[in-house]
């Protein structure tokens, strides 16, 4: 086998060592694109750039591990804003299996900031019933949680001291994996017209641009792509961002890998 | 300090599934069967708190009059297909089986019917002249899409047509037709790419970052 | 900005037009307990943040009229999902413009009734019984014993020498259902085929392993699998402790299958069904360790990776044939003489369709989208 | 008996939800979702059979100390634990999918969701092999569906459109070479002919895609999604619904049994 046919045999070994490698070193170095954030995430972030400190934020947990890779980056970054800002962050999520995911990062971005639970943030977790909780957000908070995750009375944490619906929050912030997204629209804006940020999946945020053009919502971060951009308006060094350039370097590595696979397969044709 | 045993240990499988593309290993064997075994189980549990609970028992407390009763139906065919245990009778569990799948023929038939046939039967009656704005005159890029379209699908169509063979004009339809699934194969192929690589970087990520913290 | 300043001058000058023209009427193609309220938007709807709906029963009064439900602007329709059938209910629309708001004019009394047919399924219900007609003319046709041909599938004819050829090596044959369940067609379909694979490794003495997603396709395969033996003539050889359960999560699945493949190393891997992510963590790792793969599903998002991994593929309907074509039963091939009859008549339609619709757009005359409306559902 | 039962459950269950699409009164309305519900109580008992098949397995390759067999201990071992500490959890907290439910917060997040998410991004380098062995432009097709792959996936990275400039120029350069090199083997004059305009046209091309794709690809991408491949997809799924009734109604009139003998 000459130099030419074995282009054709790579070992699959090899190839997942390249593409590791294309991935991994990307990360490593920090290499990054410089790409114009999309106009509606440069909106959302600006919208809690300019909320007061000590302005309260509630961010909504509406997906769960499968859309992990996309709706985590997103809630980490916007985590690093709020608490950079020294905004005040509840959090609570309408699909069960999504919550501790928002936990670990609340916890952790919180943790980076010093920040005191109870103090500065909350986690209020889920109730039953989408349509209802929002409904009921709106009218007086300890209608839904009259306690914390924990079980701790909202009452006795200094946090929720002024907050009772609505009006005591700055900015609603959804993220979305499915059609919670048009509920928090439907019952939180038109009702009691809170301000919504919107973060969803590239599935999902095609469906919740006419809320934007309508100016139901404040701002939309779409897909991986979104999070790329809110990372680095926040100058957060996440996966997001930080994967853009490895999605770009894979993807021109596989066509390369095309290319020299048909080299070996045609010199291996012309032998025969 | 538990969060920081727990991430250990989360990134002990992640590694032990990722040496899984050298080769089998200990390492892999060790997690694949801690993933099995543990994902029977969760799943085992999640199905009684989200659907057996709530559509069975909670039903039967909550409701009264037929809705309650009824429920005597699926009880049943639940204990028929227990029958499994005791071979002598192990045959009634066919009558369960049956239930499920007449239910899954009924289900095919009306969901292919209103959820592709009627549909997709309508969306490809398109015209092959679209004019600009509203002058008649023919956009020419429309037009030519909406065209394409009709003769893919057309074609598409034909390579499914079994009861001749494919010769003549049927097999050059047909050709056509295969080509097509080509070009479609190959772009969802490459559409995909993207996802998938992102859930590489949201593993590699979680590695670098909340394990070794190196990033 | 805009709208907030709009919404200013509008407060200082004047209140809200209200919506005009509520109607209300029983909600079409339901079983009833539901009225359907529509309107025409205010004149404002620029500044209105939301329409509210209004009901009060037996008679129009503002005294006994409770909120319904509200919708976002823009909207025109409401369905209320609330009401007693057979009861006179009146409506009216309240548009509200931050604290200000301007009620409609009460609509017509209406009232909730159930339907015993759908209107909107007539298209349905037409080819599905053209289908079945068809089906029944061929059906007859087979049973007075008339020849039906079905064309060569690579896919099918390739599972017998599959079969062969692992055994040669003395390897076990590894059968793969995927994710769908019993209720899911395409697990039907590999159901046949597994019939077929069986019996051949029966003949054979070659083993079938089936790892299960679901318990209840276990148990069917299990039944499957034993008939295939009894068919060969080779109960004694069936072991159900082959056919196993692994676990009902999708890529606790695959890293099961995946050990099973490389430790077990079939000669044949089948994966036939309902597939979804995981088909290329399958598929791969069966092409590593060198076995034959037939692969088939009609999950389109699948195909391409099936394609580019397995040595064959049953695109979509071809794996439906697969029963037919397996054991050139003619009544079975006589259903898809059937099937093919009908995609010829769609493939009319379409072109009859696409005449029409162009001849729409040229002549400006809208009466030719009969039959593009005739399949709009509703 | 013993099979003309199950014949007759099959029919009247499938045949009842046909009837229920076209009445919306009740009891019809709603009986696709009453069916569905008993489907999952039904489904839910069913996975009492499926545990007692994983650990009848995993039991007896342990009690014979079948190769492997430690693994088995690891895997009856992993079940009970999850399935004690899930119903613990339950109790303790009311669901085990509380928050505050040990077993949502610790070995949900911490082992479940990482086996996972890491058996699915093993996509990742499994797209990459497959996509290498299995692209080859052996057949005018086959050469269709890699170009396809090749223009979607880079239309849809930043940058993209960039690198696709040289790759497609490299690509394209290759095609050339390699046909004026097969065109010398040719015997007949035609084939010959063929293969030189081939190669002309691939020089060409490299020329045109200079020009088109650095500000074009995304759209070329977008169309190919949108317009043959949305076309085929189509022509796939009037094929499936067609034979997903004709394999439905053979259930349910009793040709097509393989599930039940």
């Amino acid at each position: 086998m000459n130099f030419w046919e074995r282009l054709g045999k790579i070992d699959r070994r090899i190839i997942y060592l390249v593409v590791f490698l294309g991935v991994i070193i990307p990360i490593l170095l920090k290499v990054t694109f410089r790409v114009e954030p999309m106009r509606e995430v440069k909106q959302a972030y600006e919208e809690v750039e300019k909320l007061p400190p000590g302005s309260a934020v509630m961010i909504s947990i509406d997906y769960d591990a499968s859309s992990m890779p996309e709706l985590q980056p997103m809630l980490v970054a916007i985590l690093e804003h709020c608490f950079k800002k020294d905004l005040k962050v509840i959090m609570l999520g309408h699909w069960p299996l999504g919550l501790p995911l928002g936990q670990i990062a609340l916890d952790k971005v919180a943790k980076k900031y010093g920040k005191v639970y109870g103090k500065d943030y909350v986690f209020l977790g889920f109730r039953p019933g989408v349509a209802a909780v929002m409904i009921n957000l709106g009218k007086e908070i300890r209608q839904v949680f009259n306690s914390d995750y924990k079980g701790t009375p909202i009452d006795s944490l200094p946090i929720m001291q002024n907050i009772h619906n609505y009006n005591d929050i700055g900015i609603l912030i959804g993220l979305e994996a499915g059609s919670t997204g048009d509920m928090w629209v439907q019952f939180a804006q038109a009702r009691y017209n809170a301000k919504i940020i919107l973060g969803a999946t590239a599935v999902v945020a095609p469906d919740l641009y006419p809320y934007l053009q309508a100016n139901q919502i404040v701002g939309l971060i779409g897909g991986l792509r979104g999070a790329a951009d809110y990372e680095s308006l926040v100058h957060v060094l996440g996966p997001a961002y930080l994967g853009m350039p490895a999605q770009t370097t894979i993807h021109v590595l596989v066509v390369i890998l095309i290319i020299l696979g048909n080299l070996g397969y045609f010199a291996t044709r012309r032998k025969k | 300090m538990a969060n920081v045993i727990w991430t250990w240990i989360a990134a002990g499988l992640t590694l032990a599934i990722f040496s899984f593309l050298y080769k089998d290993n200990p390492f892999y064997k060790l997690a694949e069967h801690i993933y099995v075994g543990s994902s029977a189980a969760f799943w085992f549990i999640y199905l009684w708190y989200f659907d057996v609970k709530p559509k069975l028992v909670d039903a039967w407390l909550q409701n009264t009059g037929f809705e309650k009763y009824i429920l005597i139906v699926p009880a049943i065919l639940a204990v028929l297909m227990l029958t499994r245990f005791i071979p002598t009778i192990s045959w009634l569990s066919r009558w369960a089986i049956a239930f499920t799948v007449g239910m899954g023929a009924g289900l095919g038939i009306t969901g292919a019917l209103q959820g592709f046939l009627v549909p997709q039967l309508q969306a490809t009656l398109l015209p092959i002249w679209v004019n600009v704005s509203d002058k008649f005159t023919v956009n020419l890029g429309y037009s030519l899409n909406n065209f394409i379209l009709v003769v893919g699908t057309i074609a598409t169509i034909f390579y499914f047509y079994f009861s001749k063979e494919h010769r003549g004009g049927l097999g050059y339809a047909s050709k056509v037709g295969i080509t097509f699934i080509m070009i479609a194969f190959g772009a969802s192929f490459g559409y995909t790419v993207m996802a998938r690589i992102s859930l590489l970087i949201g593993r590699l990520f979680f590695l670098l970052h909340d394990w070794l913290h190196l990033v | 900005m805009t709208a907030l300043s709009t919404v200013l001058l509008f407060l200082i000058v004047q209140f809200p037009a209200p919506p005009q023209n509520v109607r209300a009427y029983d909600t079409p193609n339901d079983a009833g307990n539901s009225i359907t309220v529509t309107w025409d938007l205010s004149p404002d709807d620029s500044v209105v943040s939301r329409y509210e709906i209004y009901r009060s029963k037996g008679e129009p009064s503002i005294d006994s009229a409770v909120v319904v439900g509200s919708v976002l602007r823009g909207s025109t329709q409401f369905e209320d999902n609330s009401v007693e059938n057979n009861v006179h209910y009146y409506y009216f629309v309240r548009a509200w413009v931050d604290t200000l708001y301007a009620d409609s004019k009460w609509s017509a009394a209406a009232y909730a009734k159930p339907q015993w047919f759908h209107t909107g399924r007539k298209s349905a219900l037409v080819i599905l019984i053209f289908f079945g007609i068809l089906l029944f003319y061929y059906l007859q046709k087979a049973k007075q014993g008339a020849e039906l041909y079905i064309r060569r599938i690579a896919g099918l004819e390739a599972v017998d020498e599959a079969v062969g050829r692992s055994t040669e090596m003395g390897r076990p044959i590894l059968f793969i259902l995927g994710l769908g369940f019993v209720s899911d067609i395409p697990t039907l379909a590999a159901l046949a085929i597994l019939k077929r694979v069986s019996k051949k490794a029966a003949e054979y003495e070659s083993e079938v392993i089936v790892p299960c997603y679901d318990p209840v396709v276990m148990t069917a395969a299990q039944e499957v699998v034993k008939e295939g033996y009894m068919e060969a003539g080779r109960p004694d050889l069936y072991n159900e402790r082959n056919i196993y359960y692994l676990t009902a999560d999708q890529f606790g699945y695959a890293a099961g299958v995946d050990g099973i493949m490389v430790r077990e190393k079939p000669g044949a891997v089948f994966l036939q069904g309902l597939f979804y992510a995981e088909s290329l963590i399958l598929a791969e790792t069966g092409h590593s360790i060198g076995a034959i793969q037939i692969s088939g599903t009609t999950a389109v998002t699948q195909l391409p990776f099936f394609i580019a991994a397995t040595d064959y593929t049953l695109i979509g309907e071809e794996m439906y044939a697969a029963s037919a074509y397996l054991s050139k039963d003619p009544l079975s091939l006589s259903t898809i003489k059937a099937e093919d009859v009908a995609k010829m008549v769609f493939v009319a339609l379409f072109v009859l369709g696409v005449v029409l619709e162009t001849l729409a757009v040229i002549t400006g005359n809208q009466s030719f989208h009969f039959l593009k409306n005739w399949f709009a559902l509703f | 008996m013993r099979r003309e039962v199950p014949l007759f459950i099959t029919f009247i269950s499938g045949i009842l939800l046909v009837i229920a699409l076209f009445i919306p009164h009740k009891p019809f309305g709603n009986l696709e979702q009453r069916f569905n519900d008993w489907y999952i109580i039904v489904s839910g008992f069913t996975m009492i059979l499926g545990i007692d098949s994983l650990l009848l397995h995993h039991w007896n390759n342990f009690k014979r100390k079948r190769e492997g067999w430690i693994y088995s201990i690891a895997l009856m071992l992993a079940f009970f634990i999850t399935l004690i500490w899930g119903f613990y959890s339950g109790i303790k907290v009311g669901s085990p999918f509380k928050p505050n439910a040990s077993f949502l917060k610790y070995f949900y997040t911490f082992v479940f969701v990482p086996l996972q998410a890491t058996m699915f991004s093993l996509l990742a380098f499994f797209i990459a092999s497959a996509a290498y062995r299995a692209f080859r432009a052996r057949t005018f097709d086959a050469t269709l569906l890699l170009t396809a792959a090749a223009l979607v996936m880079l239309g849809r990275v930043p940058e993209g459109n960039r690198a696709s400039v040289y790759l497609f120029g490299i690509a394209l350069l290759i095609a050339a070479i390699v046909l004026l090199l097969e065109a010398k083997e040719r015997v007949s004059t035609f084939e010959k002919l063929l293969h030189y305009l081939g190669a002309a046209v691939a020089i060409v091309l490299i020329y045109v895609q200079y020009r088109i794709l650095p500000s074009y690809l995304p759209q070329i991408a977008d169309w190919i999604m949108n317009i043959p491949q949305l076309a085929a997809k189509r022509g796939i799924f009037i094929g499936i619904a067609l034979g997903g009734i004709a394999m439905s109604l053979r259930i349910i009139l009793g040709i097509e049994r393989t599930y039940l003998k």
